[in-house]
């Protein structure tokens, strides 16, 4: 068993880290009519594209895949979260998606585009 | 082994996963507040906003594992973090304690030296 | 590409954004001695790590190396900031650094940790 030491010093709250969800994959449905696209899009007109939000802590789960220098970095803003910013929820894997647009030459093309949705969210 | 190799066969390391107990934030695809990792099961107790202390347990990964595990004792706000790998599960057994805080120990009048 | 027509799609100006500095490499040194690990790291006790930070606004500059789904979020972003938060400045390329250390089991040991360092900074 291998444990850390507690903390001699007596901590200052971290005020409201609580508050916010922790880090994980969110919705985030693209609308490309809306971003004015559908001039272009012939479809999806839509797709969900997820993102990633909420608070990386300490300690950094073995599902955010965190790097080296997250937990370093998640390390040192917990000795001093105002000298140093926490690592970010990020996404750590994605997939494409296919659409079929009208090129800039007037053909129709259907192409794949990748890295379009989050299928998971990690801390880096 | 793979059939029909010849000579030595190279068996690819099938990665060891360790079942840990996970509560407070597992995985989303969590079931019944378990969680897998090639690292460690850790518990970890946590002074947090209102007072009192939280208590979290969950899967942190190898990579880094050296550093999590050993945690650095000038956290804010404090918190005490055990690891470990024996056997699925065993952060179950693992009950990491924070020392009373000295200014509330004074004024509850339970100081022990 | 689709940062192309990201390009047609423009986007309101938000107050202040352009206040914070832009996605870069900031400094970080981390002490292993102020982490309380002297008793176990022999060398280095000190290194230089650096850390991102600043904001990923529109449009994602090549050298961020943007994903299609960066760009997606910040455009998503600048049509509504209460929506969608922005993309968020992480590490793209890290290096590792080599550490003697005395192990669980009083041996030392010489080992080279991954990704310790961050070479570059991006938005995904």
């Amino acid at each position: 068993t291998l444990a850390g030491r507690a903390a001699a010093a007596g901590g200052g709250r971290s005020p409201g880290k609580k508050a916010k969800s922790r880090c994980s994959r969110k919705a985030l449905h693209v609308n490309f009519k809306e971003l004015g696209w559908d001039d272009w899009i012939i479809a999806p007109l839509d797709y969900e594209a997820y993102h990633c939000d909420g608070v990386c802590d300490f300690p950094l789960r073995s599902h955010l895949e965190p790097t080296n220098h997250a937990i370093i970095q998640t390390l040192m803003n917990s000795m001093d979260p105002e000298a140093t910013p926490p690592s970010c929820c990020v996404p750590s894997k994605l997939s494409p998606i296919s659409i079929l647009y009208i090129d800039s030459g007037n053909n129709v093309v259907y192409k794949q585009y990748e890295d379009m949705v989050v299928e998971s969210c990690g801390c880096r | 082994p793979r059939k029909g190799d010849s000579g030595s066969t190279a068996v690819a390391p099938t990665e060891k996963k360790l079942w840990c107990h996970c509560h407070h934030y597992c995985p989303e695809n969590a079931k019944n507040n378990t969680c897998s990792t090639d690292g460690y099961c850790f518990a970890m107790v946590e002074d947090d906003d209102s007072g009192g202390q939280t208590f979290t347990t969950g899967c942190i990964g190898l990579e880094g594992s050296d550093f999590q595990c050993r945690d650095t004792p000038l956290s804010q706000p404090r918190r005490l973090i055990a690891c470990c790998t024996d056997q699925d599960f065993c952060n179950k057994g693992l009950h990491p304690t924070l020392p009373p805080l000295e200014d509330r120990g004074i004024a509850e009048g339970n100081v022990h030296h």
